[in-house]
Order: structure tokens, then C-alpha cells, then sequence
């Protein structure tokens, strides 16, 4: 983890929400906050997740439909089969470690590449879906408030209202930088990301460590999926939460996580994902932007905010080390 | 090239306070260096002293902070290898610089591949490498995968590609250090050849007796200096040490003996992967240092990783105190005390940009871990043990251990494995690019460990390197064991003749 | 943002949303009668188009709210399961649906139309293009709306001779066939937006089904697909097309006669009533003087548009986009 | 290339069409035949486009959205604009290459990794065309007929119509392989995929060499947009294009060139790409199979297709060399 870059897009984060709150004065209104809060939670999450994966130097394009079946089977469990909410929950979030975990095998085992093992993921499981549910849309009909109170309840922290999600990302955020930077694991994990076959003739289990990150970045994905049908209240199999795998993947490489692997860290990581949302809810509040450039804009931003840095790092160190071809 | 047969003693190349800085590290601080043509130069000079820098310079890949360079009197500036290349300054490279998915010829001839009407001429590429393998006495076929070749192949393979410049600089950096004597007596036929019709070669190795025996002078770096030259008579080992270290060096470490004490591992049936046709017998004993000789590709490397759990044997059975389930992992063998110092450090040994400290505590953190959490202070501990044990040198335990030098990132893959205390170490080419100095240092390092009881299996090309330390040499020839020399059986011949392929 | 207006919220100007279920070209021209509503009643309109489905239309809800609007008019995605958003925002301003209806809300209006009757009204110019009876396949983006699936059931229903009941559902993989058994529906494929794909489909069914009679497109770009892909197999005039809304393509089609028909709602009035409507109600006017009849749905019929109709609707269509 | 890869995806695809053949009688007419041709024609000439990135062992996610910008701003131009037929097709095609050109240089100059720099890409464009027809679809009005030939058109060839965009396929594909096997750039493009570094102390450009390799992705990408929109009349710049750089990698993937790097070959990655325009025909020919588990089923297909191999592979060369990781 760079410190570097954190503090480059921590810049970038504060730029921008003054800038919006400058254009919109509605933006800083508590209401929008808790929404971009809770939003920003919501995606932090799955960039945790794939943050644990890229550091193994792997990729994972499945989670978008690892949401989306597990945004389906949610209500349609409970609502259309009538499962009990335990048994659903634990199938669901079940569904999405198993998933990982079977990339982590296909990838270690079989020695096929992320990118391919989990573009068919991102094929497989969203055709799944819409043949589980026949492309009918999927919904609480209302219901099951007490359940949706995950996604869109509010706890009172000293005075404030603060999202449960928010909650549920802080607990998660504070267990992955516990694992990377104080467990076996977290040393395991980063130097299987550097130089495989290395860690592997130091003992290091590499093949274990793998599997684990994307068991890790499964689960994390089953659970952002949940929440975020129980915050939207439905799902649509066709493009429910299709391309959010960028959004995460983006959101973690903003943050300073290095695709070639060996690297990461979760405040950078929740900065990316928090910028990603702000950017969002800007387009909205602020006239001057047409919202259907939305995607030209999170482009610029973040081409702009990796180009900087990787500008500023050579300004700062000159030094001539040649990078290893490859690597 | 023709006024490269003119005068044996015309000066072709020439730098003048070369200087270079990495960052923080000055590599070199201003050198002069005079290759002439004809003329074998070698140039030594220990770990990290600048060699490798100086060369990059010389072959246009870096551009010197200071100083100037000349090529035939005329001062030259290379902007790129391509340049000095065109100049006719070749450079075999420290580390292999091949593409394994390219064949023998394309390899040979890349970046300058000959053309006919904007396509490719294989006819004249197939003709041009021909004739340079030829000459580095390499059979095989041009059109093979070069990835199909053994390590030793691969190297005389960069070498003919160097040839097939037509240069009048050749450069060769460590050449030898992946070659056993036999591939390396073979190339310096080859290099005495060439200087014979009039080109001018650089020679850079850590292996003194070679130079000894090759070069016609040579020029030693300290810290990034020049500290002296040697030609004719101080052309000598102790000369050669005096100018790189700067003080005279103990001589070259002999070990004595000790009493073979328990069996450590006895191994019966033994068959890799890479020569199954052939099964293995042989003993270790704790206390006993026993060697494996054998050419390049005779399958030393897959013996010791075998052992060590990296690779899966076709069969084979093992026993003694410290037998490893054979093919169960690295892990597995691990825990019975059985490590490997790998033969390529940079890929194998280790984890770079992960720091010196999380090097050396790679192993060792599961086994002192509180349950899934790491000993915060082990890293900075062991850090600190590495330094008086085995004499590394570095900044400190954060450091990041690219910028060592080769013989100080090879005292951290050696050094990581002491935490585990381990019984039966398996040591390939553990000295391979180690200068003299640090050498000897490794070498009573293996000494102690064996007599507190470790039991040691070292694959080396060295003869000299073996006959210093070995109880025993197990001697390979294609995967298969031609014999085995006790000490009073030692000497170049012997080994060799079975070493040689029947 | 809505693209032009002016800086963020000054306080002076009313705003009143208009939130489409999605982007296409009929969600422009409804922009279009929005914004003319917004200038004759004097008040500032935010029209956001959704790309990416509940989630984000769920969002620009909130930040709507967020904006203080005075008004909200919404196509809801899924109304069912959209009941929790939709309470929020009838909490906090006038709500009123228009395209796709959320009857069990507290929306205080729908403007739009019956969907089940625009297909009724398509099936029965595709019944009317084969007077001997003969097959048809149904072309349509998506199936999960609602109003999609109602559309496409009128179809159906008129298509095959049975009489009309909305809350009949075809399996979309099913093959009804009248009772006399001379017409048949022999398919229903949906492209989820891909236009290559979308004409693919026309494709592959006419080899499938090379007697195919009529090709039914029932979202805006259907119909130009099934035209570029009759072109390709060259079986225009074999094959007749019954359309949807008014793509230029679609009412070239029928001015040509290559289309027997389209139907065409009114997405300009759909924006152009809602804003006033909004408007009204934020100056404390009531729906009746508003005139929204009893149950508070404004229907805007939607129209069979034929070679001798396209011309008058061409002229109008202009007109409103100010052509 | 490895033709054993090759000779693999090829029975697949014969085992396919076999299947598909049997259970629709239509699927052999000369119409659904000339139909499949054409549309794996299309995309064989991205796949082949982004085989060449690949080759370098970068990745080019934009491919969909440079469709998208050049299959809305043709018929923009043309029609609404009412510019000139060369000038137009100069300027899209040209935007293709530049575009490209543009990605290989960020990766080159600055450093940045391409799966970044062409994500940006990805939204960038996209917004970018989004923008430019604020949203509304363009389409030819039938006009411009002899244009929409170039896609839509047949030529007599020994008495079959054969697709005008196959021959467009052939000349791209011929140039491609005599490039790679041929040129001495070809020569470059592996040796700099797989080693960029050896290659670079060989006197390899290699900058230059992965830059033009973009540039060509980029170009083929913009003739790829230009024949979608000729073909199918109209394009929506909301979904346009998107997701069909997925395709097109899994199509070469498929087709054996190694995300790794330093490999490519022609004649696989179309043989890919026409399987999977085939199972895409196939589920809507034969009844059995619903149409919206399309995804799930070529998901399968390709995780299938990539786990045999790999695994006749291991059965064949049972050589113990265990690669070094991260090559
Ligand atoms: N690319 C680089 N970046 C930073 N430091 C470097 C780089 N290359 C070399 N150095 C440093 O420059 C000094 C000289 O390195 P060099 O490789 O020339 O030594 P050498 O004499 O070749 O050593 P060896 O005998 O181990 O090859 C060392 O301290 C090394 O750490
Ligand atoms: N001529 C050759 N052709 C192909 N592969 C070879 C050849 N020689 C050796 N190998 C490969 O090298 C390995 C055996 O060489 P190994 O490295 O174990 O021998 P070594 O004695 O350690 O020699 P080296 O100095 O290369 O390490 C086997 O994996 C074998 O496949
Ligand atoms: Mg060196
Ligand atoms: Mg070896």
C-alpha cells in the first residue's frame, strides 16, 4: 500500500465534494450525506472484496453477477418459495464463498487464468439467474422490512443517525486490515502476489492463499449483493448490478492497489470507492453537468487521478530502476 | 569490421570517469577502463562493487551521469542498446535476456532480424544462426522452442547471439556462473578465438581461477572505483583478491570432516520427473556435507527440488530422521527440517519488493504465529540474527532488498531457512555470481552448520567450490548416478570422466 | 443534472421531477413536452433517465428529495416491489406515475395509458394484415416491466381472437394458437437492448419460421430492426410489420408501406401533463380543476397510425419537437 | 500459437454445429448459414483486433464503446449532419486508430496498466458518445444503402453469395497472419510479449511496437463499429457495443492465444469467434434450450472449452519444468 496514492485520492475526494458542495448547497444537507453514505458503503464493500484478489495479482469480472443471482435468489426465496429468512440468508451468502472458492480452485488446480475463470463466472452465473427466475424481476413486495432495515435502517450514534450499512462496512473494513497487515495470512497473501513461485519454495501454501482471496472476495460480493436488493427492494436479472465488477475494481486501483498484485490497503480503497459515489450523486445535484455523461466523467476522473499520481511518484523519486518487464 | 584485425594492441574502446548513481547508490564514481582490441579483459570486483553497471554503460542501456566514452578514439554517446550495438559493442547479459516463446534463431537474431521485401528472411536467418551456434559448439536445432532447452543450452545460446553481431566489444557478464566447468572451458575456446581474430572481450566473472587461466589483464572495481590493475605475473589469485578486497583474504576455506553422525535421509528407487529412465540411491549422514556434480541439465536441480517437495517424483522411496513425504509440498518437507536454497535467486529465492526483514521471516511466520496473527517483532529479530550469523549486509529490515548486492540477497535465501533449524539442507548452486569474499563466508557457514549437525546435499558447477566442502560427490550424467568420489578420490579428471555422458 | 437549467436550487424557481424508467428515444421526446409543460406553467423541470436499472432510478429518487422538488412524476421500474421509494417521496412531495402505473401507491395521479390496450390495438392491425389467418412473432427488449408484459399480452390476446383479460400471462417461451387454430404466435424474443442482436432475432426466426406472416416490434427500435432484417432477406411486403411508437425509421416504413402499422402513444403529452398537473397541485390546485378525472388517471389513448394517418402525425410530431 | 489449442476449439466447434444441425433442420440453410457468417465475420474482426493486445500481454476493454462512438457518430454525421461519405468514414475510422494509439501511449509513457487505462476508456467513450446525440438513437433511414452494403451485401463468389463483411474478415484476417508469422514486427510483438525487458536490451522499440499493437486493436475496433451500425441500421449510444470486448476476448482466448503474452494466432481466434456466433444461433433454433440462459450456456462453453484443453495439455506433456510463476 502506498501512502502515497491514498493521500493523492484522499486529495482528489476533498476537491471534489468541495467543489460540489460549492455548486449545490443541498449536498452537505444530512439526508444526501446518509444517502452517499450508504451507497459508498455499499460498494466499499465489493472493492474490499476484489481488493483482496488483485493482491494475489488475479482479477475477478464475476462480481457483478455474483450480485445479481444472489440479488435474485433473495426474494424470490423468500417471497416466491417461501423460505424461512435464516435458511435463505445462509444460502445465499453460502452461494457466494462456494463461487469464489471454485474460482480460486479452477485458477490454482487447473491453472487457467483469472480473467477467464471469472469473465465465464460473470457469463455463467447472470444466465443462471435469469433462468432461475425466467427473467421475472424479483422483489420483497414490501414485506420483510425488518430484513430491508440491514440495508436501509439508521442506528443512533452519539445523536446521529448513522446508515446500518455503513456500520456493516466498518466492521468488515476494520477485519480485512486486521488480516492484511497483522495475520499470517495478510504476509502470505502479499508475497503469493509478488513472486509465486518464490513464496511457494519458502512454504508459503500458495495455492491455499489463492483460493482463500477469492472465497474472500465471493463472499464479500454474496453479501454486497444482498444488501443491495434489500436497499433496492428488487431486482431485474438482466443488469441487476451488471458492471459493477469496474466500479469495485476501479474504485480499488484509485485507491492504490496494484493490478500487478502484492499490493493492498483498505483506506485507499474505501477513498476510491467513496470518490466513485460522490461523482455520482454530483452529476445529480449539479445543473451544469448532463447526467447522461455521467460515465465520461468517473472515466476522466479516473484516468486524470492515476495518471497524476504515477506523475507525481516519478517527480518525487527519480530514480532510474528500470521495472521489470512482466512483472 | 575490417580494421578490427589491425594491431593487437589498438585501443577500441575507452571510458574516462564513468560515473553512475542509482537513486541514493553511487554504483560508480568516476572509472576509466581501456579495452584493446585483440585483448581478453577481465573485470572483477566484489558484490555490488559496480561491474555490472559499468558494462550496462558501455552497451548504450545506461547513460553515464558523468564521464566520457570513446569507440576507436572517437567519443560516442549511445542513446539505447540499439546504437551501441550498431557500434559493434555486444553484451551477454547476467541474467538471461531470451524469449523462452521464440526459437533458437529468432532469439538469436532479435532486433535485428534480416529482411527481404519488408517480410522476414528466414533463409538468411536460419544461415546467420547456424553459423554462430556452430561456433559456440551448440547442436540443436534453430527452429526449437528455445524454451525447451536447459539453463546451460540457453546460456551458450545468449552467447552465439552476441557473436552474431559481428562486434569488435564483447561483453560477458558472469557467463560462467550457470555453466559447469566443462560448458565454461568450452566457451573460453570459443572467447580465446575470438580475441584471436581481433576482438576486443570484457570478461567478468567471480570465479578467479578462470580469469586466471583467460585473461591477458584485468582491471578490479571497488565501491564503484577502479583499484588497480593486473596483467602478466600479479595475475594471480591472491592478486586478483588483493586488488578487489583491498586486504589480503584467508585462503580458500577447506573444511575438515568431522564423524558422519545419525542418518539424516537415505533415499532408495529414486526416479524425477526429468529423467525417469534412471533411479536414484544415496545416504546423507548429520555432520556430512555431500556434493552432486553432473553437467548442465544432468538433473542435479531436479534431484534437490524433488527432495524439497517442489517437484512430484515418479517414484521413490525415502527414510531417516529427517525424510520428506516426497511429493507432498513444500510445507510438508519443511516441517521435517528439509529446506532448499534455490538455484535461481532472483525468481526462486526471492520475494523482491517485499522488504529484507518479510524475506527472512517468510518461513517462519506460520510456525511462531498466536494463532492467525504474526509475531510483529519477528522480522526486525530475525533481521538482526541474519547480520551475525551470516554476515548480511543491508540498511536494515525494511529495506528493500533489490538494491543488495547478488552475495547479500543470497545470504537472505540462505539465512531465512536458519529460523526453521532445519536437518537436511539442499543447497543449489549456492554460490552462483557470490564474489570470493562472501563465498568463503558461505562456506564456513556450511561448515558450522553441519557440525551442529545438519546434514547437507550442495549441487555446484564448481569442482574447486565442491572439493573445498564435500565429504562425498555424487556425480550425475543424464539424470543418471555414474558414480560417487570419496575425498581421497577427488580431482578434475575423475570427476569429469564420469560427469561426461557415456 | 437535467442538463440546462440554472445553478443549483436558487431558490425562486418551483422544480418539479420527471423520472423515466430508462433512456431511449421516447423518453427524449417526452423531455421534450416536459419541458414545454414546465415553460407554460412557469416552473423549472429536472428530467433524469435512469441507464442502469432500479438501482439507480432508486438514487435519483433520493436526490431528488434531497433537492426539495416540488413535484415528482415517475415511471416506476417495478412498482410492487417499489412501494417503500414511492411512500418516501408522496411523503415528502406530489407524486404522480405516468407510463407505467403504481395503483396500490400514494401517488396522487397516472398519466398514461393502458398498455394492455396499445397491444390490443397492434395485435389487431397484425390480425388485419392476414385476413387468412397465418403466424406471428413478437420482437421486444425486455419482459420484466410490467407494462411490457401487458403490451405484449394485447397483443397476444387480440392477435389470436380471445377476448380481453389484462391479467392473463402467456409463458414467453409458449406457442398459443387461436381456436380455429388460423392464427398462431409462434414466438417471443427479447434482445435486452443489443440492436445486432435485436435484428439477429428477426433473423433467425424467419429461418426458423420461413411462412412467418407478421413480425410484431413492441419497443421503439424493434421496428426499424425488423425492417433492416426483411431488407436482408430480402422479405419485405412477404412478411408484414405491425410497429411501435414513432421511430423515424417506423413511420418511413409506413408511409412506404412496408409497416401496415404502428402504434404510437404520447410521450410528449405524458411529460407536457405531468409537469402541468405538478405544477398545479404545488399552487394548491385540485386534481378536478386540474381536470384528472375520478381515480386520478389521465388517459392519454394511444393511436393507430396507418399510411393515411402518418402524414397529420408526422406534422404534429414536428410541431412538438419544434422541427 | 499452439495448434494444438486450435485443433481443440475447432472439434468443438464441428461437435456444435454437428449438434445444432440435428436438432434444427434450418440451421444448414444457405440463409441461417449466410447469417451466422455474417455476424461472426463482425466480430472475428475485433477478435483478431484484440489479439493483438493480447499478443503484447495487455488487455483492451474499450473495444465495446469504441463501437459505440463510431457505430452512433456514422449515421450522426451522415444524416444529421449531413457530411460526406469519405470524410465521414475518414474520421471514425481514424478516431479507431487514434484512440488506440492514445491507449498505447498512456501505457507506455506513463507507466499506467492497460486494464486502467482501457476501462477508462471503456466509460469514457461511451459517455463520450452518449453525450454527443444527447441520448437519442441514430439510425440511416434507409438511406444510404450502397453504404449499408459493405455489411449487408453478398458477392457472387463460384455461384455463392458470399457476405460482403467476410471478405472484409479475409483481407484483415490474411494481413494479420502475414503480419504476425511474416513481419518482423510480428517477430517484435511476441518476443516484446513475452519479455518486454530481453527484448528491449535487444534493440526491440518495444514502446513503439505495443503502442502500434493498440493502434491496430483501436483501428480494427473502429471498422468493427462501422460495420455493426452498417448491419444492423441504427445504434443507441445507451447499449450499443457494450460488452462485446468481452466477446471478442474470450473469442481469441478461446482461439489459444494466452493472456500471458507473446502468443497469437489467427486462424484460432476465428474459429473462436464463429463458435460463439453458432451457440448463439443455436439457442434460438432449437427449442430445447431457452433463450435467456444464452449467457449461462456460453459461459459453459468456454470454461469448458479452456479446462480440456488445459487439461489434454498436462495428459500429453507430462513435463515436470514447472513455469515460472508470473510468465
Ligand atoms: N537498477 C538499479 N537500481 C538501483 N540500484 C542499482 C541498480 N543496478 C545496480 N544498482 C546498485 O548499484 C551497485 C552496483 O551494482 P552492480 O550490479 O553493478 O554490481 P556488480 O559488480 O555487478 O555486482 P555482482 O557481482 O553482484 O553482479 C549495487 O549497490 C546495486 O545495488
Ligand atoms: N537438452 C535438454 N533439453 C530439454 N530439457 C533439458 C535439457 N537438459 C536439461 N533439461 C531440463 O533441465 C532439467 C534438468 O536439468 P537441471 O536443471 O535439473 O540440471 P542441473 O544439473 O541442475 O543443470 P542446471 O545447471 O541447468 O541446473 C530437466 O527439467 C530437463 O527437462
Ligand atoms: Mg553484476
Ligand atoms: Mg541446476
Amino acid at each position: 500500500m502506498k501512502w502515497g496514492k491514498v493521500l493523492g485520492i484522499t486529495l482528489l475526494l476533498v476537491a471534489v465534494v468541495l467543489a460540489t458542495a460549492a455548486a449545490s448547497e443541498v449536498f452537505l444537507s444530512g439526508r444526501n450525506l446518509e444517502n452517499v453514505v450508504r451507497r459508498s458503503a455499499l460498494f466499499g464493500i465489493l472493492s474490499i472484496g476484489v481488493a483482496f484478489v488483485i493482491a494475489t495479482g488475479g482479477i475477478d469480472l464475476s462480481i457483478g453477477s455474483i450480485i445479481c443471482l444472489v440479488g435474485v435468489a433473495t426474494p424470490w426465496l423468500l417471497v416466491e418459495q417461501g423460505w424461512s429468512v435464516p435458511v435463505t440468508l445462509a444460502l445465499v451468502l453460502g452461494t457466494g464463498v462456494v463461487l469464489g472458492l471454485l474460482h480460486g480452485l479452477l485458477i490454482t488446480r487447473l491453472g487457467l487464468q483469472p480473467f477467464v475463470v471469472t469473465l465465464c463466472g460473470l457469463l455463467l452465473y447472470r444466465g443462471a439467474a435469469r433462468g432461475l427466475v425466467n427473467d421475472r424481476s424479483q422483489g420483497f413486495r414490501g414485506e420483510f422490512d425488518s430484513l430491508q432495515w440491514w440495508a436501509q435502517g439508521e442506528l443512533p450514534v452519539l445523536g446521529f443517525g448513522v446508515p446500518v450499512p455503513l456500520l456493516v462496512l466498518i466492521a468488515v473494513a476494520l477485519l480485512a486490515a486486521v488480516v492484511l497487515n497483522r495475520t499470517v495470512y495478510g504476509r502470505h497473501l502479499l508475497a503469493t502476489g509478488r513472486n509465486e513461485e518464490a513464496a511457494r519454495l519458502s512454504g508459503v501454501p500458495t495455492e491455499r492463499v489463492i483460493v482463500l482471496a477469492y472465497g474472500i472476495c465471493g463472499a464479500l460480493s454474496g453479501l454486497g449483493g444482498l444488501l443491495f436488493v434489500l436497499d433496492v427492494g428488487s431486482a431485474q436479472p438482466v443488469d441487476f448490478g451488471s458492471f459493477y465488477e469496474l466500479y469495485a475494481i476501479a474504485a480499488a486501483v484509485l485507491g492504490g492497489v496494484s493490478l500487478r498484485g502484492g499490493e493492498a490497503g483498505v483506506v485507499g480503497v474505501l477513498v476510491g470507492a467513496t470518490l466513485m459515489q460522490v461523482l455520482r450523486n454530483a452529476i445529480i445535484l449539479v445543473d451544469a453537468i448532463p447526467s447522461h455523461i455521467e460515465f465520461a466523467v468517473i472515466g476522466l476522473v479516473i484516468l486524470g487521478g492515476v495518471s497524476a499520481d504515477e506523475l507525481v511518484q516519478r517527480a518525487v523519486a527519480r530514480r532510474g530502476r528500470s521495472r521489470p518487464a512482466g512483472s | 569490421m575490417t580494421e578490427v584485425g589491425k594491431g593487437a594492441s589498438s585501443v577500441v574502446l575507452e571510458g574516462r570517469g564513468l560515473a553512475k548513481a542509482f537513486g541514493g547508490v553511487q554504483a560508480l564514481k568516476g572509472v576509466d577502463l581501456m579495452a584493446r582490441a585483440g585483448e581478453i579483459l577481465a573485470v572483477v570486483g566484489e558484490n555490488g562493487a559496480g561491474k555490472s553497471t559499468l558494462m550496462r554503460i558501455l552497451a548504450g542501456i545506461h547513460a553515464p551521469d558523468a564521464g566520457e566514452l570513446r569507440l576507436g578514439g572517437e567519443p560516442v554517446r549511445f542513446d539505447g542498446p540499439r546504437e551501441a550495438m550498431a557500434a559493434g559493442i555486444g553484451l551477454i547479459h547476467q541474467e538471461l535476456c531470451l524469449c523462452d516463446n521464440l526459437s533458437v534463431e529468432e532469439n538469436i537474431l532479435l532486433g535485428r532480424e534480416p529482411r527481404r521485401g519488408g517480410l522476414l528472411d528466414r533463409r538468411a536467418m536460419r544461415r546467420r544462426a547456424l553459423e554462430v551456434l556452430d561456433r559456440v559448439g551448440l547442436q540443436v536445432d534453430p527452429a526449437q522452442r528455445l524454451g525447451a532447452l536447459s539453463l546451460g543450452a540457453q546460456q551458450l545460446v545468449e552467447v552465439a547471439k552476441a557473436l552474431s553481431l559481428n562486434a569488435r566489444v564483447l561483453i560477458f557478464d558472469e557467463p560462467t556462473s550457470s555453466l559447469t566447468e566443462r560448458e565454461a572451458q568450452q566457451l573460453m575456446a570459443v572467447v580465446r578465438g575470438l580475441a584471436a581474430s581481433g576482438v576486443a572481450v570484457l570478461w567478468i566473472s567471480h570465479r578467479l581461477a578462470e580469469v586466471v587461466s583467460l585473461a591477458d589483464r584485468a582491471m578490479a572495481l571497488r565501491d564503484g572505483a577502479n583499484s588497480g590493475e593486473l596483467r602478466g605475473a600479479e595475475l594471480s589469485r591472491d592478486g586478483l583478491v588483493r586488488a578487489m578486497v583491498g586486504r589480503e583474504l584467508d585462503h580458500l576455506f577447506v573444511r575438515e570432516p568431522g564423524e558422519p553422525g545419525e542418518l539424516v535421509l537415505k533415499v532408495t528407487g529414486l526416479r524425477t520427473e526429468a529423467w525417469p529412465g534412471y533411479s536414484l540411491d544415496f545416504e546423507v549422514h548429520a555432520g556430512e556435507v555431500v556434493g552432486l556434480a553432473g553437467l548442465v541439465g544432468a538433473g542435479r536441480s531436479e534431484v534437490l527440488e524433488t527432495l524439497a517437495g517442489v517437484r512430484v517424483p515418479v517414484a521413490g522411496h525415502v527414510e531417516g530422521s529427517a525424510a520428506p513425504p516426497l511429493g507432498a509440498g513444500v510445507g510438508a518437507a519443511v516441517e521435517r527440517g528439509v529446506v532448499l536454497v534455490p538455484e535461481d535467486r532472483a525468481r526462486q529465492g526471492l520475494v523482491t519488493g517485499l522488504g529484507v526483514g518479510a524475506n527472512l521471516a517468510l518461513p517462519a511466520c506460520q510456525a511462531s504465529a498466536r494463532g492467525p496473527f504474526r509475531d510483529a517483532g519477528q522480522e526486525a529479530r530475525l533481521f538482526s540474527r541474519s547480520v551475525e550469523q551470516v554476515g548480511l549486509r543491508s540498511a536494515g529490515w525494511q529495506q528493500d532488498e533489490r538494491s543488495l548486492s547478488g552475495g547479500n540477497q543470497q545470504k537472505i535465501v540462505v539465512g531465512k531457512w536458519l529460523e526453521r533449524s532445519p536437518r537436511l539442507l539442499l543447497l543449489d548452486e549456492p554460490t552462483r555470481g557470490v564474489d570470493v569474499g562472501a563465498k568463503a563466508e558461505f562456506h564456513q557457514l556450511f561448515d558450522r552448520l553441519a557440525q551442529e549437525g545438519a546434514g547437507i546435499l550442495v549441487a555446484s558447477g564448481e569442482m574447486e567450490e565442491l572439493f573445498a566442502l564435500c565429504d562425498r560427490i555424487l556425480v550425475l550424467a543424464e539424470g543418471r548416478l555414474t558414480g560417487t568420489l570419496e575425498r581421497s578420490e577427488f580431482g578434475e579428471e575423475r570427476l569429469l570422466a564420469l560427469a561426461t555422458p557415456a | 443534472g437535467g442538463g440546462e437549467g440554472a445553478p443549483a436550487t436558487a431558490p425562486a424557481v418551483t422544480r418539479v421531477a420527471f423520472i423515466t424508467n430508462g433512456v431511449a428515444d421516447f423518453w427524449t421526446v417526452a423531455e421534450a413536452g416536459a419541458k414545454a409543460g414546465a415553460a407554460e406553467a412557469g416552473v423549472e423541470v429536472l428530467v433524469l433517465m435512469p441507464g442502469r436499472g432500479m438501482e439507480e432510478q432508486k438514487s435519483m429518487v433520493e436526490d431528488c428529495l434531497t433537492r426539495q422538488v416540488k413535484g415528482i412524476a415517475i415511471s416506476p421500474i417495478d412498482p410492487p416491489n417499489q412501494q417503500a421509494l414511492l411512500a418516501e417521496a408522496a411523503a415528502a412531495c406530489p407524486l404522480i406515475t405516468h407510463d407505467s402505473d403504481a395503483p396500490d401507491s400514494e401517488r396522487l395521479a397516472y398519466v398514461g395509458m393502458d398498455n394492455y390496450e396499445a397491444g390490443w390495438m397492434a395485435g389487431e392491425l397484425a390480425r388485419e394484415a392476414l385476413p387468412e389467418g397465418g403466424s406471428a412473432a413478437i420482437f421486444i427488449g425486455r419482459l420484466e416491466q410490467d407494462n411490457a408484459r401487458r403490451r405484449r399480452q394485447g397483443v397476444i390476446d387480440a392477435f389470436l381472437g380471445r377476448s380481453p383479460d389484462a391479467t392473463r400471462f402467456d409463458d414467453p417461451d409458449a406457442q398459443p394458437a387461436s381456436e380455429d387454430g388460423r392464427y398462431t404466435l409462434v414466438g417471443t424474443y427479447t434482445d435486452q437492448f443489443d440492436f445486432a442482436r435485436g435484428k439477429a432475432n428477426v433473423e433467425d426466426a424467419l429461418n426458423r419460421y420461413p411462412d412467418l406472416g407478421v413480425a410484431v416490434g413492441l419497443f421503439g427500435y424493434n421496428p426499424p430492426l425488423i425492417l433492416e432484417a426483411l431488407k436482408g432477406a430480402d422479405a419485405l411486403g412477404r412478411v408484414q410489420v405491425v410497429g411501435f411508437d414513432e421511430d423515424k425509421a417506423t413511420l418511413e416504413g409506413v408511409r412506404s408501406g412496408t409497416i401496415v402499422g404502428t402504434v404510437v402513444q404520447d410521450p410528449y403529452a405524458y411529460g407536457r401533463e405531468s409537469v402541468r398537473i405538478l405544477a398545479g397541485l404545488h399552487a394548491g390546485q385540485s386534481l378536478a380543476t386540474l381536470g384528472v378525472p375520478e381515480g386520478g388517471v389521465l388517459s392519454i389513448p394511444a393511436r393507430k397510425i396507418t399510411a393515411s394517418t402518418v402524414e397529420a402525425f408526422q406534422a404534429e410530431l414536428d410541431r412538438n419537437l419544434g422541427r
